[in-house]
C-alpha cells in the first residue's frame, strides 16, 4: 500500500529536488533518475498489484494499470529526450519547466490510480494547471496566447466537469442513498439513481473530461498549444494528458453502462467521435504547419477512441489498445518533429523540405511514425483500427464503418500531403544555418518508442492483450 | 431561515445582471466580490453550526470576496483600462440573454426533483442561472480581465450548486471549488500579467494570430 | 498429297501473275497495251541480280526485314486453302495464327523502314501500322461471321463449308462480308484507293514510301512478298466468293485460278476507275468497312 | 531435423522467402559497397535455386500443404497455406526477383551510389518477401500486413530520385492510391469475417452468401486488389509510379506486384461455391476496356518507360478478361470457355511477368546508356547496344503476341475462348475477337514506334549518339528472359502443365475439361517453320548480297540532299496519326512557338500526353475540396469568446439530446 504512496509522491520529491538544484544543467538530470525509478516502480506495481486502500479510495485497476504503463513509458522517453533538448536550448532557465514536469507526473499517477471521483478530478485539475507552464516554455506573444486559450478553456471545461460530479453525487441523495464519489458504489447503484440528474451529470462530465481530451468542437484549444509548445510537451500533452481525460471519461463509461442507460451515452460518444474525425480531415488538407496538423491528428485519434467505445463489445478491447498506440506514436511524431523543428527553426512546410537529408534519422522517425499512426501494418495502430472497424462490421454497423474508412482515408491524403514535402526533397538553399544535428541524446528516445510501436504491431505480448482483455471486460460492466 | 438564504440567491441573481450589464471593470469586479461574501454567509444559513462551518465561511469570505477581488484589480491597473469597449455581444442584448438563461435555468431546475430537506430552495436555478450567465460573460466579452470575471461567475454558480452536498460530503465540495478558483484564478492572473507584458493591453481579441486561414 | 503439292506449285508460283494481269488491265483502261502479263517475272529475275545499295544509317534490322515479312507470308501460305482442298496446315484457331503471320510481317517492314533514319519511310511505317489497326478487326469481323456459318475454327473447313445453300441462306450477309473484305484486301495491300503501287510521290504513300530504301535482292523479296500477301488475301476473298464445288479436283484448281484472274481484274479495274483517296479519308472507308463486315455478323447472329 | 527440412519442399519455400527477406540486411550494416549488394544478390538467387524447383515439384504434383500457427495478434490463430494458386503466383516472384537483384549490381551499384544503394537493396528484398507472404497468407490479417509492408516497400523503392518534383508526385499519388485500396480490403476482410465468424480464409468453394453480402465482398475485392492490378478506371498512380522508380524496381513491380491484385482477386472468387454471372460479366468488361483504354494510351506516349507501363495495364486487362471469361463459363456451364479462360489467362499472366520484366530492363540500360527517357531525344542506339537491342526485339515482339513468341501462344487462347463462344447460341462474347485484335494492332503501333525510334535510325541527340553497351550483370537477367519467351512461345505446354493444378481451384469445371481443343505441337511446328525460312531467306540474301556489287551510301532523301537526325520522324510524330484517331479517349497537350516577326526566333512544337482521369477528374476534385474545406477551416479563427460559445451550445445541444 505505502508502495502507492511513494509512487506519487516520488514526483513530487523530484520536483522538490529539482526546485533547489541551482544550475540548469545538472537539473535536468533530475528528470531521466526520477523517470527510470518510476518506471521500474510501475512494472513492480504492474507485476503484484497492492490491494484496495481500507477506504477503497485508492486501487490501481486494469484500466489505471494501463493509462499508467502508456504515461510512465511516455514520460520516461520525453525526460530523457529533455536532457537532450535542454541541452540545446542552454540559454532558457529550465526551473519551472522541470518543476512542473514532474509535479504533472505525479498528477498523472494519481489520474490512474484514485477510485474516487473527487480525487481523479482534482488529480486532473493539476494535470491541466502544470501543464500551463510547460507550454509557455518559449515565452513569446505566440506561446502565451496558446497559454491563454488552453488554460481558458481547460479550466472551463473541468469546472462543468465539477458540477457534472455535483450532479452525480446529488443524484444520489435524491435516490435517498448515502452521498459518495466511489467508482465502486457508484457503478453498484448506477441503475437505481435518479435518472434526470444521472442524464444531466454525464452529459456534463462528458462534455467538461471530453473538453480536456479535446473531442470536436472542444478541442479548440488543442492545435494553438500542440502548435507552440515544445515537442517534448507536445508529446506528453497528446499521449499523457489525452490519456488521462481519456481515464475520466472510462470511469464514467463504467458508470453509464452500468446504468440502463448505456446505449444513450455511447449513441452521443459515437457521434462526437465521428465528428471529430470530420473535424481532422477538413483541417488537416493542405495543413502548411506540421506541428498543428499533429494537433488535429490528436483530435482525430480521440473521435477514433470514441467511436469505438460507442461501438462497444469487441470495439472496447480495440479503443484501449488504440490509446496505447495512439500515446506511443504521438510521442514519436512529437519529438521527432520537434527535431525537424529545431534543425529548420520553422514549422511551416514552405521552408522545411528534405528533412530525409538535414535530420537523417528525425527525418525517417517522422515518416515512419506518420506511417504508423495512419494504421499501416506492421505498427501497432494498424492492429487496433482493424479490431475497430471489423467489430463495426460484426455489429453490421454499416454506416459508421463506411464513415470511418471514409475519414481515415481522406486524413491519409491531407497528412500525406503534408508530410511527404516535408521529409522528402531538397534542402532548401536558403535554409538558415542552425547548429541542430541528429546526434544520440535527442534521436534515441523517440527511436526506442518507435521500436516499441513496430513491436506492438507484430506482437502484442500475452500479459498485455490479458490486461487489455480485462480492462475491456471493466468497461463491458464487469468488476 | 431558508426565506433568507432565498432572498441572498436572489441577491445572486441580480449581481449577474450587474455583471452582464456594466462595461466598467472595476464595477463588474467588485459586483463578482460582492457575490463571493454572498455565498460565504450562506453555508452559516443553510447548515447547522460546526467549527468546519465557520472554516468554510471564513475561508470563501476571504477568497471570494477579498484576495481575488485585489488580484484582479492590481491587473486592471497595472494595465490601466477601465472599461470593455466595443463587446462581442452588447450590453442590452446580454441584459436579455441573461433574462432568458435565468429563465432556461428555472425551467430546468423545475424539471429536476429535489430532495426532500431542499424542497423549495432557489438553489438550483440560482446555481445554474449563474453558471450561464458567468458563461454569457466569457462569451460576450473580449477583454482577458472580463473573462476571468465570467469565469468566477461560472465557479460561483458551481459552488452555490456544491452548498446543497457541503454537508452530504464536506471535505470534498469545498477543496473542489476553492482549489478550482485559487488555481484557476491565480494562474489566470500570472498569464494575465505576462499578457498586459507582451501586449500593453488585455484585449483578448489582439490575441488571435494563431488560427488557420 | 498431291493436293499440298499443288497447293505450295500454286501459291508459290501464281502471285507475281497477278501483278501482271492488274497491270494489264489497267493499261487496257487507258488504251495502252502495257506490259505483257509476265512483267512481274522480269522484274524479279532482275532484281535478283541487281547490286544493292544500302544506307550506312542501317543495322541488319534493315536487312532481316524482307527476309521475315516473306517467311512469314509463306508460312501464312501454308495456312489458307486454295480451291475447296484442304490446306497443308490446319488446326482448330489458325485463322488467328493467319492474321497474325501478317501481322508479324508487318512489323518487320515498318521497323526495317525506320532502320534507315529517313522521315519520309517514318512516315509510311506510322501510317501502314496506323491503318492496319483499323483493318485487323474487319477481317477478324469476317471470320467470326465465317466461324458462326460453319461452326469451326479452322481456315480449312470454314471455307469449304460454304456452298449454294449457305449463300441463299445468309446471301445478303456474306455480301456485306464480301465487300468489307474487299475493302481490306485493297488497304492491306496498299492498291488504290489507299494507296498507289507506282506513283513516286512519297508523301502521298504507305507501302512504297517503306522499301525506297531496299534494292536489288532485297526489294525482289519486297515485291514477292507483296505479290504473295495479294494472293492469299485474294484467295480468301475467292473462297467465299465462289461457293462451287464441282466434285473433282482438277475442275475445283481450274475454278479458283479463274477466280483469282477476275478478282485481280476486278482490282485493275477499280485501279483505272478510282483516284487515290486523301489520306484523311482512308481511316473512314477503313471504319466504313469495319462496319459493314460488322453488320454481316449481326445479320448472321439474328 | 535440416533433412527433414529439406524433405518438406513448403519449408524450403519459407526458407527462401526468409532468406529473401533478408538479402538486404548485410547491406544495411556493412560500410557502403560493392560487397553488401553483391552478397545480397547472391542470397537473393540462392533463395530462388532453393525455392524453384521445390514450388514447381509441389505444383506438379498439386500437393497442399497447410500450417496454422498462433500468433501474438488479438485476431486469433492464422495460417500459411501452399495450394496450387499460391504456388503458381510464387514463380514469377522468385524468377524476377534474383534477376532484378543481379541486374542491379550493373544498375544501381552501391558504389557509384552509396547514399540509396542499400537501402534499395534492403526494400528489393523485403518487397519480394512480402509479396511471397501476400501469396501464401490464408488469413485475413496477415495478408492484409503483408499486403501493406509490399506496398510499402514499393513506396521507399520510389524514393531514391526523390529530389525530383516528379518522383515525388509520383510516389505520393501511389501511397493514397494503395492505402485508399487498402481500405477496400479492410472491409472486404471485415465482411468475411462477420460471414465467417474467423479472419481464416474459408474452403475453396464452401462460401455461400446471399446477395447482399457477396456484393460487397465482390465489389470490396474488385476495388482492393482490382486497384493494384491496375484495372481501369484505378490505374491512376500506375504510369507515373512504374516510370519514375529504378528499372530493376519498375521491374518487379510491373512484372509481379501487379499479379498480387489479379491473386486477391482470384483467391477472392475461389471461396465461393458459385457466382453470380455479372460478376464474370463485370470482370471481362473491365479487363477489355483496361486493355483498350492502356494500350491506346500508350500508343501515344513519348517517355519509353511510361508507354511500358501503359501496355502493363493493357496485359492485366487481358488478363483480367480472361479470368471473367473463365467464371462465365464456370456460370454457363461451359468447360471449354472456363478453360481457356482461365488458362489463358494464367499463362499470359506467366508471360507478361517475363517479357515486361525484359522491356523494363532494356528501359534500364537505355536509361543507363543516354540518361533520358524520352524516345524523341534517342534513336540509333541498335548501334550502340547490340545485345540490348537484340533482347528488346524480342521483348517487343513477344509483348506484341506475335509469334513465334509467348505472347502469341497466351493470347491465343483468349482468341480461341471468344471464337468459339461465335457458335453459342449467345454468340456476343464473340465480339471480343475484334477488340483483342484492336488491341494487337494498336501494341502493334506502341512497340514499333519504341522499338524503331529507340534503337533505329540515326541517333537525335549527342547522348544517344554516344552510348554504351550495358554490363554483363545487366545483359544476362535479359537474356535469360528472352530465352523463357522464346520458349513459351515454341512449346506452350511446359507453361501450361504449371497453370493446368490451379483450374480447379477457380474454376472446377475447366479441370475437368480434356485437354487442349488444338495440339500444341502446332506451336512448335509453324514456329519453326517460321524461325528456319526466316533465316533460310536472309543466308540466302546475304549470299548473294556477297556475290552481287555492293556499295553503301546515305539514306535516300528523296531528293533532298543534306538530310540531318533532327529531320528524323520521331516518336511524338509516330504516335500522332493514331492519336488523331483516338483523340475522343486520349488527350494529349500541345505547345507550339510558330516563328512570327522579321526575323523570327527558333519554333518549337511541344507535345504531352496525359493522364486523362487523373489531370482532368480527381486532381481538379480534390481541388474543389480544398476550397470547401478553407471556408470550412473558417471555425478555428483563434477568437477565444467564440470557442466557448461552441462549448456552450454543445452543452445545451446534448441537454436537449437526452430530454
Amino acid at each position: 500500500m505505502y508502495l502507492i504512496w511513494i509512487f506519487v509522491l516520488l514526483p513530487l520529491l523530484g520536483a522538490l529536488v529539482a526546485w533547489l538544484i541551482p544550475d540548469n544543467r545538472r537539473r535536468a538530470l533530475v528528470l531521466p533518475v526520477v523517470a527510470a525509478l518510476h518506471l521500474a516502480l510501475t512494472v513492480t506495481l504492474l507485476v503484484q498489484t497492492p490491494p484496495p486502500s481500507p477506504d477503497r479510495w485508492i486501487f490501481l485497476d486494469p484500466l489505471g494499470k494501463l493509462s499508467l504503463l502508456c504515461n510512465s513509458i511516455l514520460f520516461f522517453v520525453c525526460a530523457n529526450y529533455a536532457v537532450g533538448y535542454l541541452k540545446l536550448r542552454r540559454k532558457r532557465p529550465n526551473r519551472v519547466l522541470c518543476i512542473s514536469l514532474l509535479v504533472c507526473l505525479s498528477a498523472m499517477t494519481l489520474v490512474a490510480i484514485a477510485q474516487h471521483l473527487g480525487l481523479l478530478w482534482i488529480a486532473l485539475e493539476m494535470t491541466t494547471i502544470t501543464m500551463a507552464p510547460l507550454i509557455y516554455f518559449n515565452r513569446n506573444a505566440r506561446s502565451i496566447e496558446a497559454t491563454w486559450k488552453y488554460l481558458l478553456i481547460c479550466s472551463v471545461g473541468i469546472a462543468i466537469a465539477l458540477l457534472g460530479l455535483f450532479f452525480l453525487a446529488y443524484s444520489t441523495i435524491v435516490a435517498k442513498q448515502e452521498v459518495t464519489l466511489l467508482l465502486g458504489t457508484l457503478i453498484d447503484t448506477a441503475a437505481d439513481l435518479h435518472a434526470g440528474w444521472r442524464h444531466a451529470a454525464f452529459i456534463f462530465l462528458l462534455v467538461g473530461f471530453g473538453s480536456k481530451m479535446g473531442l470536436a468542437p472542444l478541442h479548440t484549444w488543442k492545435p494553438d498549444a500542440y502548435g507552440e509548445a515544445p515537442g517534448l510537451v507536445g508529446a506528453l500533452l497528446a499521449g499523457g494528458l489525452v490519456n488521462c481525460a481519456l481515464l475520466a471519461l472510462l470511469r464514467v463509461y463504467q458508470i453509464a453502462v452500468a446504468s440502463t442507460e448505456a446505449e444513450l451515452f455511447q449513441e452521443v460518444l459515437l457521434g462526437m467521435g465521428l465528428l471529430s474525425m470530420a473535424f481532422a480531415a477538413v483541417f488537416m488538407a493542405r495543413q502548411s504547419d506540421f506541428k498543428r496538423m499533429l494537433a488535429y491528428s490528436s483530435v482525430e485519434h480521440v473521435g477514433i477512441i470514441a467511436v469505438a467505445l460507442g461501438l462497444g463489445k469487441g470495439a472496447l478491447f480495440g479503443a484501449l489498445l488504440h490509446m496505447v498506440n495512439n500515446a506511443l506514436t504521438k510521442g514519436v511524431l512529437f519529438l521527432s518533429c520537434g527535431n525537424i523543428h529545431r534543425a529548420y527553426n520553422s514549422k511551416s512546410t514552405q521552408f522545411v523540405r528534405g528533412a530525409l537529408r538535414r535530420t537523417p534519422w528525425s527525418g525517417a522517425l517522422f515518416l515512419a511514425a506518420f506511417l504508423a499512426i495512419t494504421g499501416s501494418p506492421p505498427f501497432g495502430p494498424f492492429v487496433s483500427e482493424f479490431t475497430i472497424v471489423s467489430s463495426a462490421f460484426v455489429q453490421q454497423n454499416y454506416w459508421t464503418a463506411a464513415l470511418f474508412l471514409l475519414f481515415l482515408a481522406m486524413i491519409f491524403m491531407g497528412m500525406a500531403s503534408t508530410v511527404i514535402p516535408v521529409v522528402l526533397g531538397k534542402v532548401p538553399d536558403d535554409l538558415e544555418r542552425t547548429p541542430y544535428r541528429d546526434t544520440a541524446p535527442t534521436v534515441w528516445p523517440p527511436l526506442v518508442l518507435m521500436a516499441l510501436v513496430l513491436m506492438l504491431g507484430l506482437w502484442l505480448p500475452e500479459s498485455l492483450q490479458e490486461l487489455l482483455h480485462q480492462a475491456a471486460g471493466l468497461l463491458e460492466g464487469g468488476r | 431561515m431558508t426565506a433568507l438564504a432565498d432572498q441572498l440567491l436572489v441577491l445572486c441573481l441580480l449581481l449577474n445582471f450587474a455583471v452582464l450589464g456594466t462595461s466598467r471593470l472595476a464595477f463588474s469586479v467588485r459586483a463578482v466580490a460582492l457575490q463571493g461574501v454572498v455565498l460565504g454567509v450562506l453555508p452559516a444559513l443553510v447548515h447547522p453550526f460546526s467549527w468546519h462551518l465557520v472554516a468554510i465561511v471564513a475561508g470563501i469570505i476571504l477568497v471570494k470576496g477579498a484576495a481575488i477581488p485585489i488580484l484582479i484589480v492590481r491587473a486592471i491597473l497595472k494595465a490601466d483600462i477601465q472599461r470593455e469597449f466595443e463587446p462581442f455581444i452588447g450590453y442590452i442584448p446580454s441584459l436579455v440573454l441573461g433574462a432568458i438563461f435565468t429563465a432556461l435555468a428555472f425551467i430546468f431546475a423545475s424539471r429536476l426533483p429535489l430532495a426532500p430537506e431542499h424542497e423549495g430552495l432557489l438553489f438550483v436555478p440560482a446555481s445554474l442561472a449563474t453558471l450561464m450567465c458567468g458563461f454569457l460573460v466569457l462569451m460576450g466579452r473580449r477583454k482577458a480581465i472580463s473573462q476571468v470575471i465570467g469565469y468566477l461567475l461560472m465557479e460561483n454558480g458551481i459552488f452555490i450548486f456544491g452548498l446543497l452536498l457541503a454537508e452530504a460530503m464536506p471535505v470534498m465540495v469545498e477543496a473542489g471549488a476553492l482549489l478550482d478558483l485559487l488555481v484557476g484564478v491565480f494562474v489566470m492572473g500570472i498569464v494575465i500579467n505576462h499578457i498586459s507584458r507582451e501586449f500593453s493591453s488585455l484585449d483578448t481579441s489582439r490575441l488571435s494570430t494563431l488560427r488557420e486561414e | 498429297m498431291i493436293d499440298i503439292l499443288v497447293h505450295i506449285v500454286i501459291a508459290l508460283g501464281l502471285p507475281p501473275l497477278l501483278l501482271g494481269v492488274i497491270g494489264k488491265t489497267k493499261a487496257a483502261f487507258a488504251g495502252r497495251v502495257g506490259a505483257p502479263f509476265l512483267q512481274p517475272y522480269y522484274d524479279l529475275a532482275r532484281l535478283f541480280r541487281k547490286g544493292v545499295v544500302i544506307s550506312e544509317t542501317t543495322s541488319w534490322i534493315f536487312r532481316a526485314g524482307p527476309a521475315v515479312t516473306l517467311a512469314a507470308t509463306l508460312c501464312a501460305g501454308l495456312l489458307i486453302p486454295l480451291g475447296r482442298h484442304t490446306a497443308p496446315i490446319s488446326f482448330d484457331g489458325d485463322l488467328v495464327l493467319f492474321a497474325y503471320l501478317f501481322a508479324l510481317g508487318r512489323f518487320f517492314t515498318t521497323i526495317a523502314a525506320l532502320d534507315t533514319g529517313s522521315s519520309f519511310e517514318g512516315m509510311g511505317a506510322a501510317r501502314e501500322v496506323s491503318f492496319a489497326c483499323l483493318a485487323e478487326p474487319t477481317l477478324f469481323f469476317a471470320l467470326i461471321t465465317l466461324t458462326r456459318l460453319s461452326g469451326t475454327l479452322s481456315l480449312t473447313p470454314m471455307l469449304n463449308h460454304l456452298d449454294l445453300s449457305v449463300w441463299l441462306g445468309t446471301g445478303a450477309a456474306l455480301i456485306l462480308m464480301l465487300a468489307g473484305l474487299f475493302v481490306v484486301l485493297l488497304a492491306e495491300n496498299s492498291r488504290i484507293p489507299f494507296d498507289d503501287p507506282n506513283t513516286h510521290l512519297e508523301l502521298t504513300m504507305i507501302h512504297e514510301v517503306m522499301v525506297l530504301d531496299h534494292s536489288g535482292p532485297y526489294f525482289g523479296c519486297i515485291l514477292y512478298g507483296a505479290a504473295l500477301k495479294l494472293f492469299l488475301l485474294g484467295a480468301l476473298f475467292v473462297n467465299v466468293a465462289l461457293p462451287f464445288t464441282t466434285g473433282s479436283s482438277l475442275a475445283d484448281w481450274l475454278v479458283f485460278l479463274a477466280g483469282m484472274l477476275a478478282l485481280s481484274v476486278a482490282v485493275g479495274v477499280v485501279e483505272s476507275v478510282m483516284a487515290r483517296l486523301r489520306l484523311i479519308r482512308v481511316p473512314q472507308l477503313l471504319v466504313a468497312a469495319l462496319i459493314l463486315t460488322a453488320f454481316s455478323l449481326v445479320l448472321v447472329v439474328r | 531435423m535440416f533433412d527433414s527440412l529439406l524433405q518438406d519442399p513448403s519449408l524450403v519455400v519459407l526458407g527462401a522467402v526468409l532468406l529473401a527477406a533478408l538479402s538486404g540486411v548485410p547491406g544495411l550494416l556493412l560500410r557502403p559497397g560493392e560487397s553488401g549488394q553483391k552478397l545480397a544478390s547472391l542470397l537473393a538467387v540462392a533463395a530462388s535455386a532453393l525455392a524453384l524447383p521445390a514450388l514447381i515439384s509441389l505444383l506438379v504434383a498439386g500437393k497442399t500443404s497447410r500450417y496454422v500457427f498462433n500468433w501474438g495478434l488479438p485476431f486469433g490463430p492464422t495460417e500459411l497455406s501452399f495450394d496450387p494458386l499460391s504456388l503458381l503466383f510464387l514463380i514469377p516472384i522468385f524468377l524476377v526477383f534474383p534477376l532484378g537483384s543481379l541486374y542491379a549490381l550493373g544498375y544501381w551499384p552501391n558504389a557509384s551510389r552509396p547514399s540509396t544503394g542499400p537501402s534499395l537493396t534492403f526494400f528489393y528484398g523485403l518487397l519480394s518477401a512480402s509479396m511471397a507472404l501476400v501469396v501464401l497468407a490464408h488469413s485475413g490479417p496477415l495478408l492484409l500486413m503483408a499486403w501493406e509492408v509490399m506496398a510499402l516497400s514499393g513506396f521507399f523503392l520510389l524514393l531514391p530520385e526523390h529530389e525530383s518534383a516528379e518522383v515525388r508526385g509520383a510516389a505520393t499519388v501511389y501511397l493514397v492510391a494503395s492505402h485508399v485500396g487498402v481500405a477496400g480490403l479492410f472491409v472486404l476482410f471485415s465482411e468475411l469475417r462477420m460471414v465467417t465468424g474467423s479472419f481464416l480464409f474459408p474452403e475453396t468453394g464452401s462460401l455461400a452468401l446471399a446477395g447482399g453480402a457477396a456484393t460487397v465482398v465482390f465489389l470490396a475485392a474488385l476495388v482492393g486488389f482490382g486497384s493494384k492490378a491496375g484495372l481501369m478506371p484505378l490505374h491512376i498512380w500506375l504510369p507515373a509510379a512504374h516510370a519514375n522508380a529504378p528499372s530493376h524496381v519498375s521491374a518487379l513491380l510491373s512484372g509481379v506486384m501487379l499479379k498480387m491484385g489479379i491473386y486477391g482477386l482470384l483467391r477472392v472468387l475461389s471461396f465461393f461455391g458459385e457466382r453470380p454471372l455479372w460478376w464474370g460479366g463485370t470482370i471481362l468488361v473491365l479487363g477489355l476496356v483496361s486493355a483498350l483504354l492502356g494500350i491506346a494510351i500508350a500508343a501515344v506516349q513519348k517517355d519509353f518507360k511510361r508507354l511500358l507501363a501503359y501496355s502493363s495495364i493493357e496485359n492485366l486487362g487481358l488478363i483480367a478478361a480472361g479470368i471473367g471469361m473463365a467464371l462465365i463459363g464456370q456460370e454457363t456451364g461451359n468447360p471449354r470457355l472456363a478453360y481457356l479462360g482461365l488458362a489463358g489467362a494464367l499463362f499470359h499472366l506467366l508471360n507478361h511477368s517475363l517479357f515486361k520484366p525484359l522491356l523494363f530492363f532494356c528501359a534500364g540500360s537505355v536509361l543507363h546508356a543516354t540518361g533520358t527517357r524520352d524516345l524523341d531525344l534517342m534513336g540509333g542506339l541498335g548501334k550502340r547496344l547490340p545485345r540490348t537491342a537484340l533482347l528488346s526485339l524480342v521483348g517487343a515482339v513477344a509483348i506484341c503476341g506475335l509469334p513465334p513468341f509467348n505472347g502469341f501462344a497466351s493470347e491465343f487462347l483468349l482468341y480461341l475462348g471468344f471464337l468459339g463462344e461465335a457458335r453459342a447460341p449467345l454468340p456476343y462474347l464473340g465480339l471480343g475477337v475484334p477488340v483483342l485484335a484492336l488491341v494487337g494492332g494498336v501494341a502493334a503501333i506502341s512497340f514499333v514506334k519504341l522499338y524503331g525510334i529507340t534503337f533505329l535510325g540515326a541517333p537525335r541527340s549527342e547522348a544517344a549518339a554516344h552510348g554504351h553497351e550495358a554490363p554483363a550483370a545487366m545483359l544476362f537477367p535479359m537474356a535469360v528472359l528472352g530465352v523463357l519467351c522464346l520458349l513459351g512461345g515454341l512449346c506452350p505446354v511446359l507453361f501450361l502443365t504449371l497453370v493446368q493444378p490451379v483450374l480447379a481451384t477457380v474454376v472446377p469445371q475447366a479441370a475437368g475439361f480434356a485437354g487442349l481443343p488444338y495440339s500444341l505441337l502446332w506451336f512448335a511446328a509453324a514456329g519453326g517453320v517460321l524461325l528456319v525460312l526466316a533465316l533460310g531467306l536472309s543466308w540466302l540474301l546475304r549470299r548473294r548480297q556477297q556475290v552481287l556489287p555492293a556499295e553503301t551510301g546515305p539514306t535516300w532523301g528523296c531528293g533532298y540532299l543534306a538530310p540531318t537526325p533532327r529531320m528524323e520522324y520521331t516518336g511524338s510524330s509516330f504516335g500522332l496519326l493514331f492519336g488523331s484517331f483516338s483523340s475522343g479517349v486520349v488527350r494529349t497537350r500541345t505547345s507550339t512557338r510558330a516563328p512570327r516577326g522579321l526575323v523570327p526566333g527558333a519554333a518549337r512544337a511541344g507535345y504531352l500526353p496525359e493522364e486523362t482521369l487523373l489531370e482532368r477528374l480527381i486532381l481538379p476534385a480534390l481541388g474543389l475540396v480544398g476550397i470547401a474545406f478553407r471556408y470550412l477551416r473558417r471555425v478555428q479563427h483563434g477568437e477565444v469568446h467564440l470557442y466557448i460559445i461552441y462549448i456552450f451550445i454543445t452543452l445545451l445541444a446534448l441537454m436537449l439530446w437526452v430530454r
